[in-house]
């Protein structure tokens, strides 16, 4: 990505999605921005992270220096535990996944398009390309959350009619934060929900691949205060 | 928000099983009797749940007393419709099944099904695969009306995953969020019960812990996956079936 | 079982199966007769005793008043722990079971065919059956190895042309003991690889329901000492 | 003849890999470095197989020095025919991965796996499930040529079990007949990928222990799925990457 884009700081997006998960939600973080989800304050609600390679309830990263050799969520961060945390093994973790006991999942995302299919494993002219568990969790998970820049590098909409990459899964996206706000896949467009603060409709409008349902109401993005690390 | 803020603990098995509906589904554990949750069972005979559908390795044991709490006092209380097992009938012509009675009359329903092919459809069921192919059961009865298919030259049937609403589990330790540890032959069909079920009802042996005191690589049950656990009393106000049994005749 | 059957005993038929067992086999005992099996003395060889509720390693059963109130083998049992024995549930267990990892197992059966078809889970008139883990063991295990008493209650064969009763699975049976001896099925008769020492040939053809195949050389059931428990 | 009897230590990383044939199917486990079997990898490396196809998570590390070893290592050496991989090309366009290079200009095939069913496959090899269906990759090109079936009105991919020749693991801690145990998030493949395997290979971390050292309740991969066991040295004779990557940048 280049330089600072403009609207919400990638943090500020993670922390819209983090709003939306439920107390006692099973969450799985994609490697990258996602994993910002995790800096939020949830207050009283109680949310459990899960990573693909099974751990079960982890927490803040580890202080520098303090990092446990043998533990990493799927972005390969040194986290640390919670108390009540349990490990299973890769079987068991994609069980977990595949059966519906993950209430959201959060991932980035090359193009995501209004009919809620996404594509985030192979780039342009890529040949193979990183799956990881991301078609795993986009099928498994209960709700699909995607989080990216509003355009490429080269200010192309990466909110389009339909994906041009291979897809990552058809039909699966229910909400996507970007810079310049939240969106919800809406069959042949976007629903713009909430705007980010400093940022013109035309803006938004002007860098999205399919037209825009605005609501006459339309907000500003919520954004609450989120711990400190 | 901490897991150590919410506790699953149940002060009564009668408050576990209250909400049962008629028509459940339901696994229960155990192998010979050990990791069989019998206080859970007590319960749920005595809250009067009907037309239940019940998944287990057996339907009872034989030769037991009147008052064991097992599918064979639920039978008995006209609570089950269908089971699913691997033991349906007794195994030698002096024993008494307490179920045997009701299926030959043709009030319950049985699906006999193979041990192996049983744990791996409650496993599919946790792990969100909805069929798979096993070589158990080809070129028997069990086989009739079942897809075959081959692969590499043998024959396999096709085998449909077995979700179930409710499972009624039995462990020795577990904390406050319920992480679980089974000792020894106790574990059998616990775990995969409790992953391929809505809701699990967990009844546990010793004095629970608080959470963090379970090594998370020692956990055979994570917490998530369990809903409800209550502490089994000393006998006799608690079952303890396994330990009743000793010493052995 | 009517009085006391001639020939081999129980256990001497437990013990020229257990013979059979080749150092680093991991074997599987069913319910009941075949539990005999793990009284033999192996000496030099290691054997390691699975059961289907997940025990890897058993030993001999517990001395009575030390039982074990969590461990039993699939037979309920109360057997211990050897050094090095590991436990897994359920699932795993029959893994390994229909994974090929289990080199033997010794089953009952009410009757066993000329070509090697078995049938242990269902009585002449029953509804319903108990199949428990056998139908799993008869096809995952490499050898299946059966010990019965050599005929019915009403002096009928159990070695027959084809079963009667429902099959626990077709061709599969490759050894089977009985107090008459030791047989092989070989299509469409049994071959009598080895007689008990007190019984006449004559018996054993009269008492079985298909002809035999007799080596020139017939010998006696080989026997061994076995352990003391 | 007690377990005890038969240890499987074997003194050297050379010693535990010099029988590996041209043409072998290996699982190497690992994730994110931990539980990577790196001191094998080396000996395999050096031990020169050929025609190798490798089962992993990914295909070796991004922007990695050139001493690593791990898939990218064996690449280089000519070693490697296919792989079956969750990642087969780097995931940021700034990364360097050893193995693109040769991917790319067409001499190693790669098998694109998505990761829950690269385990899911391992999983059923280990179990004697020859195919199973699954949810995930319906209706994306890795669909393609696959056979889609439907279960309750959702459409499922037909998936193959996948049965290797070795595996090679790491675990933290063992006793000489094999039992181990792994700690916290290194635990990830190698259960699964040591029973999917007709021989494996571990690396250990701590000193090995006599047999029955290990609580039977406690042991992740039993003993009998174990073939050859090797101590990982002290550094800088040892490898130990995720202790070397410390501290984090």
């Amino acid at each position: 990505m280049s330089a600072e884009p403009r609207g919400l700081t990638r943090q500020q997006m993670c922390d819209r999605l983090a709003m939306e998960f439920e107390d006692g939600w099973i969450v799985n973080l994609g490697v990258g921005i996602p994993t910002l989800c995790s800096n939020y304050d949830f207050g009283d609600r109680l949310v459990i992270f899960h990573s693909e390679n099974g751990v079960i309830g982890y927490g803040p990263l580890a202080p520098r220096g303090q990092e446990d050799a043998h533990l990493t969520n799927a972005g390969a961060q040194h986290v640390t535990l919670n108390l009540g945390a349990a490990i299973v093994h890769h079987a068991d973790a994609f069980a977990m996944i595949r059966g519906g006991r993950i209430d959201a999942t959060v991932l980035g995302a090359y193009e995501v398009a209004a009919n809620g299919d996404f594509a985030n494993w192979r780039m342009l002219g890529q040949k193979g390309g990183g799956i990881g568990g991301a078609m795993d969790l986009a099928v498994g998970a209960k709700h699909v959350f995607i989080v990216m820049e509003h355009t490429t590098r080269d200010n192309q909409p990466r909110l389009v009619q339909s994906c041009a990459l291979p897809l990552t899964a058809p039909g699966v996206v229910t909400l996507v934060a970007t810079n310049y706000g939240l969106f919800e896949p809406k069959g042949d467009r976007f629903l713009l929900r909430e705007i980010a603060p400093d940022i013109e409709l035309a803006e938004v409008s002007k860098t999205t691949g399919t037209e825009l349902i605005v609501p006459p109401d339309l907000r500003p993005v919520r954004l609450r205060s989120r711990q400190q690390r | 928000m901490a897991m150590a803020g919410r506790s699953k603990v149940v002060a009564s098995f009668d408050e576990a099983v209250r909400d049962i509906p008629d028509g459940a589904t339901i696994a229960f554990a155990g192998f010979a009797d050990i990791g069989m949750p019998a206080n859970l069972i007590r319960a749920l005979a005595k809250q009067g749940a009907k037309d239940l559908i019940c998944v287990s390795n057996r339907t009872g044991g034989a030769d037991v007393p009147p008052e064991t709490a097992d599918i064979g006092l639920l039978t008995e209380r006209g609570q089950v419709r269908k089971v699913i097992c691997a033991f349906t009938a007794p195994t030698r012509r002096s024993q008494k099944l307490r179920f045997a009675k009701y299926h030959e009359a043709g009030l319950v329903e049985a699906e006999i099904c193979p041990q192996g092919t049983l744990a791996e459809r409650l496993r599919a069921a946790g792990a969100g695969i909805p069929a798979f192919y096993t070589p158990t059961a080809v070129g028997t009865e069990l086989a009739e009306g079942k897809e075959i298919r081959e692969f590499d030259g043998r024959k396999y049937l096709l085998e449909y995953a077995l979700p179930v609403d409710y499972a009624f589990i039995r462990a020795y330790r577990a904390d406050t969020f319920g992480n679980l540890q089974y000792r020894r032959s106790q574990r059998n069909f616990n775990p995969i019960m409790a992953m391929a079920a809505k809701t699990v009802l967990a009844e546990v042996e010793e004095e629970i812990l608080p959470v963090g005191a379970i090594d998370p690589d020692q956990i055979h049950t994570p917490g998530v996956f369990v809903h409800r656990i209550v502490k089994v009393p000393p006998a006799p106000d608690g079952l303890w079936p396994h330990i009743d049994r000793l010493p052995r005749k």
